[in-house]
């Protein structure tokens, strides 16, 4: 078994919130969700002390991280970037949107550019169907994206100014 | 400040813009200044009416008189009579198609008005983040009045005659499973409201748990009353942080005002809800995969029976209904099951909510009675197909549903239609798609999501949806054979067949119903290895047009795999060899010189 | 009892109600075919996912097909399970299940015992229609298990006995759709898990996902080597259940021939494991006395309950889920290992052999056994006690590669001195059987009185978890009884919580003992094989003129000429062990 | 806030609330109050809405127009968001689509202000519960 080795500070989150539940194993899901949100994802270790607060066996919570797509084993991009690939962004265009995406930051679905700046990753529906196609950067949402404006999109980021209201399409 | 006495609204909608309402606009204000009327009467140009197949409408306040199919040329009879005069202009008045009379006064001619918000009462008029707002809209009465003066019997009774069924895609009487659940013996129950709305193209839950919490905490307070339970949990997805949010609040105010906790109203009464995440998982919708989700494990489906009502959360029975189902329950206890029952079809009692999206003019959510047409929902709610394209099919149900064509345009939308023509109303998302969308290419993208969201549970699923994609993908490749489709269709049947849950129980439904209605749109792939939409890229050829190209280069520079040759000021050539169709040269050309065979 | 009336293929049928129509329809004689589904009677296992779906039946007014072993019957119901429609269907489903696996049938390990291959002959699959991607996954090879996930169904089985019944925990589905599989944490390799290596997810592997790491390569070697003597040993619930390896009924004893296959394999020695299961016992049962007599001095410190020792999974199970216990199992090592170090010293000495020159090979009904002889306890300078243990599966191989004919061989003794056994020894292999064992000797020697009656009946049977006490005397000594890890859990919980109210506690990690072992012949889901094989070694048991281990003439030779007494320092250092915080 | 022990408790807040909501819509009351109300339902939100509402808020303040700015939830026209809807004394809501910064500066100067109408507006055409 790969030996713990978190921070002294990062278990104690971790029990934290494992406490907050109650230690309580029906409470997995809230707890790594918890989790996740204070930590960022949810590597192997981490996985480790919640089986081992929980009083669970560590397979099933590696089965149930990698059986909901909200989970994450892996760090995601300081910009994570999430494609909406529901039905209406779909058949508004979106499939081409997230090619143009990959192409631009040359990556694969669920992987992060080297600088670590970046992650792309699709999703299932926001309900913002009236802006498709929904891309989100972080938590800002671009709506009515158009390939041509996807290279804009990753210079405002690249260039700082990001989360200006100049990259704003909706 | 001005104070016009009249308005003249001009429905500025895509349809009727098509027809000329611009021009009509004009027309208008020419005629309202040659009167000299400008200070009296003003034009304003408006969003979409919603009653595109009579446009343009010009509407004229006061008094509410609908014109409608207006031309630019009747601008000068409307001002000088209507307007100098007073005397509304007969002929383009609106005539009710039954009993032949002109209506002058749009009030008058309710039945245009093709929505009908019952579940969505209150979203987009009370502030959801305050409970006073949704009480001064009878907000708790209906749990008031179940509390104090009806039994919980009484409750399930006027539940079961009001019709209302699941509103989650199922079409189960509700109050028949609330019945279920409270002659299920336990010393504890669960209300549950399932808030995992997974479809994609379908945001109601959202919206209703974002506009208006407080209903579903009421109507899940009266269920827990009927069945005997005194916890409930919400199964929301984590993709909505604003709904959990709202909810939050709405459940701490809730119990700040004694409408949960013990003894609610004084009646000994005790009730409280807490909040479950989804954490991206479609098949948690389904109700058992749901409650193994909300027990911390994978979201995987057992057989029923049991079913939840006898053994769900915890071992214990449970009731499980959707947001939409719930959010129609404090009405009918208000109004009465008498009052419900006259909405609707004869099987399918009330409204239901549609997102409506895709290649539609007015994308939106609205709400309508159970028996409304699609054309009726598509051309006169949702202003008609976009940019003026031919329309194609509808697909509703998500991705257990069908895509319909043309031909069910008129077919009344109810549970029971919906099925019989090989879709289904799930949870209520409705995709419109035009000439541009390839019927195979959306058979696949729907087996792509089913692909992903399988559980992986049953092997048919498990793999048979696996190999539906795997032929769906080499059709659109134009590697397929004619006899694939068949296959395609023998393996459906049989995953339907088979699989374990709902969700391995539908999925070849987009390729069946696809199958069905655009056929030709599969034999052109096979056979002649064509996309007609030309949608499929493998199947598409992106070419120079050597007349248009002027040489700029442009396509050369930002071609990503160096695909094109030629010298400036020359026709460009693309080596299809190379190509990847990726469209970088069709967007980049600025001369229309890229052309897609 | 209320019953119902039904039609299954025409038949009317009248049945139990609450039953589901795969036991329907068994009960007429109708035999749905199963994949996923698995249920061992009498020990409380069954897995019953609903997941494989072949067992699909037509159940009028049903918009789909029902799954047999899910479904139950309802009263009127009219089902056919062989309509054209259930046909295509089951055919369909097995097709696309053998779409996703390797067809490299004539290779594999489990080829003849492989429950989808038989399927696919029993469906008549000619052909595989539906094409595409297979999933593949590495393969992963531990000191005993092999996955080759490659295989893996999605039956759910091992998962189902990893977490529910042995609750080890290592196996859990992980993924989702076409990509989900069963698998340790993090995919990691088992030997980085803490599985047990119990091997009870091999047993009921209906492919060849899960096998045993084979090692008859390795004994042929060795057996072919000239410069090598060759002792083997075979431990008790071998015999009772290779004979199903040659077609024989299960629970046909094949003692005899088993010691006259192992001859004619050329081990130099054909020697018994039975023989040093008296020696535990001796070892063993001197340790409980001990403890026990210091319990009733008075003496506070003294540990209670004793916990049997000789299953190696078990003491894995405890090193890794309750090392502050460690201080409570016997320190006697298991009787495979306790052989091996007499082989090894006593016998070689005797016969003027090195070490280095012996190659112990033991025969068990068990894949921990290839883990533990491996351990580095069990090894002097780097040479391990017992060199290789394969499996009563493996050794029918052997056999069959040999071109012995198993069922025409006669009936030939064991070698002495280390063939010699008693009654007790052989009852080692059967739940029950090592602490009835311990009880004859302890008791005699505790009392100083020889017994009335050998058999304990109150010791004996298939329940989980199980206690008597016995009279010793007029102290009344308070046994457990736990198989099946889950159980052990239970009975360790108390000890834990102080409720525990035992002086002595035998656990075996099988249900139902050794005869359930990781490495038996397959039982493909039927209990009633388990229940033969623990009647055949109780009949082994008292067709024996000695039943007693104490009673054993060469261990009373062995202490005599090698080891003094028992727990003497010699017989520490060479038949005691310690146990190891894994967490 | 003290609990809500029985059903008239209940009925007398929805009561106060109500007249509470009469006054502000009453014509004659001499104070005259704007109500806006903004969807802020997620599309709304990703369309801009929060800045829309910000802008009412300060705006109308700054401007010293007696107004009610509230948040509600989605009207369904998502296709023109951010959408609000503008009451204003003694006339019938109207709703407009496509409030951005600009289109919020005229819906104030023009609408609120001077009570003319300008385009955009979105015909609610539904019927409600109480129709």
């Amino acid at each position: 078994m790969p030996k713990i080795k978190l921070a002294d500070n990062t278990i104690k989150v971790i029990k934290d919130v494992c406490a907050e539940y109650n230690n309580s194993e029906g409470e997995l899901i809230n707890v790594l969700h918890k989790v996740q949100h204070k930590l960022g994802y949810l590597p192997a270790e981490v996985q480790e002390v919640i089986a081992k607060e929980l009083k669970t066996s560590v397979a099933k919570v590696y089965g149930v991280v990698t059986f909901y797509s909200f989970f994450s084993m892996v760090p995601k991009g300081e910009f994570p970037i999430s494609i909406c690939m529901g039905t209406a962004c779909y058949v508004r265009g979106a499939e081409q949107v997230l090619n143009e995406f990959k192409r631009q930051l040359k990556v694969e679905v669920g992987e992060s550019t080297g600088d670590g700046m970046f992650s792309l990753n699709c999703l299932r529906c926001l309900g913002a169907c009236g802006l498709s196609p929904v891309v989100m950067v972080g938590e800002k949402v671009y709506g009515r994206v158009a390939p041509t404006q996807v290279k804009q999109i990753i210079t405002d980021y690249r260039d700082g100014c990001g989360s200006s209201d100049s990259s704003k399409t909706a | 400040m001005t104070d016009y006495k009249m308005h003249l609204l001009v429905c500025g909608g895509t349809g009727c813009k098509a027809a000329d309402s611009d021009e009509i606009r004009n027309s208008l204000k020419y005629w309202i200044e040659q009167t000299g009327m400008e200070d009296d009467a003003q034009v304003v140009f408006t969003g979409c009416f919603g009653f595109c197949e009579k446009g343009p409408i010009v509407k004229v306040l006061p008094g509410n008189t609908f014109y409608v199919g207006v031309q630019p040329g009747d601008a000068e009879e409307i001002v000088k009579e209507h307007l100098v005069k007073g005397r509304p202009v007969q002929r383009l008045l609106y005539t009710d198609p039954v009993t032949k009379e002109e209506i002058s006064d749009s009030k008058g001619m309710e039945f245009y008005k093709k929505q009908m918000r019952i579940a969505l009462r209150n979203c987009g008029f009370i502030n959801p983040e305050n409970i006073e707002e949704y009480i001064s809209r009878d907000g708790y009465m209906a749990l008031g009045k179940c509390l104090t003066e009806l039994s919980p019997q009484e409750v399930i009774s006027e539940i079961k005659e009001s019709g209302l069924r699941g509103r989650g895609g199922g079409g189960f009487p509700t109050g028949l499973k609330w019945e279920i659940t409270n002659k299920s013996e336990a010393d504890q129950k669960y209300v549950v409201c399932n808030a995992d709305e997974g479809d994609p193209g379908a945001f109601m839950d959202r919206s209703i748990l974002e506009g208006d919490p407080h209903s579903i905490i009421e109507a899940m307070a009266i269920c827990g009353y009927c069945i005997g339970a005194d916890k409930g949990l919400v199964y929301i997805r984590a993709e909505y942080p604003l709904a959990i949010e709202r909810l939050k609040i709405a459940l701490n105010q809730a119990r700040e005002y004694g409408l949960l906790g013990e003894d609610i109203l004084g009646t000994g009464f005790n009730f409280d809800i807490s909040i479950r995440l989804g954490a991206g998982a479609f098949v948690c919708g389904e109700e058992t995969a749901l409650i193994h989700s909300m027990e911390g494990l994978r979201g995987e489906p057992t057989f029923k029976p049991p079913f939840p009502s006898v053994s769900g959360y915890l071992g214990k029975p449970t009731n499980v209904n959707n947001v939409e189902t719930f959010a129609n329950v404090p009405v009918i206890i208000n109004k009465g099951a008498n009052w419900f029952n006259k909405i609707g079809t004869e099987k399918s009692k009330g409204t239901k909510v549609f997102a409506l999206a895709g290649k539609i003019n007015n994308i939106g959510l609205i709400e309508v009675p159970m028996g409304t047409t699609l054309r009726e929902v598509i051309y006169d709610i949702g202003g008609g197909i976009k940019d003026g394209k031919e329309f194609k099919s509808v697909q509703t149900g998500g991705p257990s549903g069908g895509c319909l064509t043309k031909d069910f345009l008129d077919t009344p939308i109810d549970y029971d239609n919906l099925i019989a023509a090989g879709s289904m109303m799930g949870s209520g998302g409705m995709i419109v798609m035009d000439e541009d969308d390839c019927m195979v290419s959306i058979a696949k993208f729907y087996l792509e999501f089913t692909l992903e969201e399988s559980c992986g549970k049953c092997s048919p699923c498990r793999i048979g949806n696996k190999r539906l994609h795997e032929m769906l993908d080499k059709i659109t490749k134009g590697e397929g054979e004619e006899k694939d489709i068949e296959r395609l269709k023998m393996l459906s049947h049989v995953i339907k067949d088979t699989s374990l849950c709902g969700l391995g129980q539908s999925s070849p439904n987009p390729v069946l119903s696809t199958i069905a209605n655009f056929e030709d749109e599969y034999l052109a792939h096979v056979n002649e290895k064509k996309c007609p939409s030309g949608q499929c890229k493998d199947l598409l050829k992106y070419e120079v047009v050597e007349d248009l190209c002027t040489g700029c280069t442009l396509c050369f520079r930002n071609c990503p795999v160096g695909a094109i040759t030629g010298e400036r000021r020359q026709p460009h050539y693309i080596d299809q060899s190379i190509c990847i169709k990726c469209g970088v040269c069709y967007w980049k050309c600025k001369f229309n010189a890229i052309k897609l065979s | 009892m209320d019953t119902i009336q039904l039609t299954i293929d025409n038949k009317p049928v009248v049945v139990k109600k609450g039953i589901t129509i795969l036991d329907a329809a068994s009960s007429v004689g109708i035999h749905i075919p199963t994949l996923c589904h698995m249920k061992l009677d009498d020990l409380n296992i069954e897995n019953r996912p609903g997941g494989c779906r072949i067992c699909v039946v037509e159940v009028e007014g049903r918009r789909n097909l029902a799954p047999a072993c899910c479904t139950e019957v309802a009263d009127g119901m009219v089902i056919n399970s062989h309509s054209i429609r259930v046909i295509n269907a089951r055919q369909t489903v097995l097709e696309l299940i053998l779409s996703d696996h390797p067809a490299d049938c004539l290779i594999c390990a489990k080829s003849g015992k492989c429950e989808l291959q038989d399927m696919a002959h029993h469906l008549g699959i000619r052909e595989i229609h539906y094409k595409g991607e297979q999933s593949t996954y590495r393969e992963d090879t531990s000191p005993a298990i092999i996955r080759d996930v490659d295989k893996c169904i999605m039956c759910r089985r091992c998962e189902m006995m990893c977490n529910e019944v042995q609750t080890v925990g290592v196996l859990s589905a992980i993924n989702r759709g076409f990509n989900a599989v069963v698998s340790p944490a993090f995919e990691m390799n088992l030997d980085h898990s803490v599985c047990t290596y119990c091997g009870q997810c091999v047993a009921v592997c209906p492919t060849g996902a899960l096998t045993e790491v084979d090692q008859t390569a390795q004994v042929v070697r060795a057996l072919s080597d000239p410069t090598k003597t060759v002792v083997v040993q075979t431990a008790p619930a071998v015999r009772a259940a290779l004979g199903e390896e040659f077609d024989m009924e299960p629970g046909t004893l094949v003692t005899g021939k088993l010691a006259a296959s192992l001859r004619r394999l050329g081990f130099n020695y054909v020697f018994d494991t039975d023989f040093a299961a008296d020696l535990t016992i001796m070892e063993e049962g001197t340790e409980m006395l001990n403890r026990l007599s210091r319990f009733l001095e008075g003496d506070k410190n003294v540990k209670l309950p004793i916990l049997t020792s000789c299953c190696p999974a078990w003491v894995k199970f405890f090193e890794h889920q309750f090392p502050q216990l460690n201080d409570i199992p016997s320190t006697a090592r298991s009787p495979q290992q306790m052989f091996g170090s007499i082989a090894k010293t006593y016998f070689a000495e005797k016969m003027g052999i090195d070490r280095e020159d012996l190659v112990v090979v033991s025969i068990m009904p068990c894949v921990a056994k290839k883990y533990e002889c491996g351990r580095d306890e069990f090894k002097v300078n780097e040479n391990p006690d017992v060199d290789y243990a394969i499996t009563t599966r493996e050794l029918a191989g052997l056999i069959k590669l040999a071109n012995i004919d198993f069922n025409k061989l006669p009936n030939e003794d064991f070698d002495l001195p280390l063939g010699e056994s008693t009654g007790a020894g052989v009852i080692f292999g059967t739940t029950g059987g090592v602490i009835e064992a311990a009880v004859r000797t302890a008791y005699e020697l505790y009392t100083k009185k020889p017994l009335q009656k050998l058999d304990f009946h109150e010791l004996r049977g298939m329940e989980g978890i199980r206690h008597a006490t016995i009279d010793f005397a007029g102290f009344p000594l308070k046994i457990g009884i736990a198989h099946g890890l889950g159980n052990a859990r239970k009975l360790l919980e108390k000890i834990e919580s102080g409720e525990s109210e035992f002086h002595a506690i035998e656990i075996m990690s099988c249900p139902g003992g050794c005869i359930g072992g990781g490495g038996q012949p397959y039982h493909h889901g039927n209990a009633e094989i388990l229940k033969k094989r623990q009647m055949a070694l109780y009949q082994e048991d008292s067709n024996k003129t000695i039943r007693k281990s104490h009673e054993n003439p060469y261990i009373i030779q062995l202490y005599e000429e090698f080891l003094g007494k028992p727990m003497s320092e010699k017989a520490h250092h060479l038949l005691h062990t310690e146990y190891f915080d894994r967490t | 806030m003290t609990k809500i022990k029985t059903l008239a408790d209940l009925r007398k807040i929805k009561e106060e609330v109500q007249s509470k909501i009469k006054l502000r819509e009453n014509s004659d009351h001499p104070e005259q109050v704007v109500q806006v109300k903004v969807g802020m339902a997620t599309c709304g939100i990703a369309s801009g809405a929060k800045e829309t509402m910000k802008y009412f808020v300060d705006e109308l303040e700054q401007q010293a127009i007696d107004a009610v700015v509230t948040q509600t939830g989605c009207m369904g026209y998502c296709y023109a968001e951010p959408t609000v809807e503008i009451t204003l004394p003694g006339k019938e809501p109207v709703v407009f689509g496509y409030v951005n910064k600009d289109k919020a500066e005229e819906i104030i100067d023009v609408y609120i202000k001077r009570g003319a109408l300008i385009d955009g507006i979105i015909p609610l055409a539904f019927r409600t519960i109480d129709d």
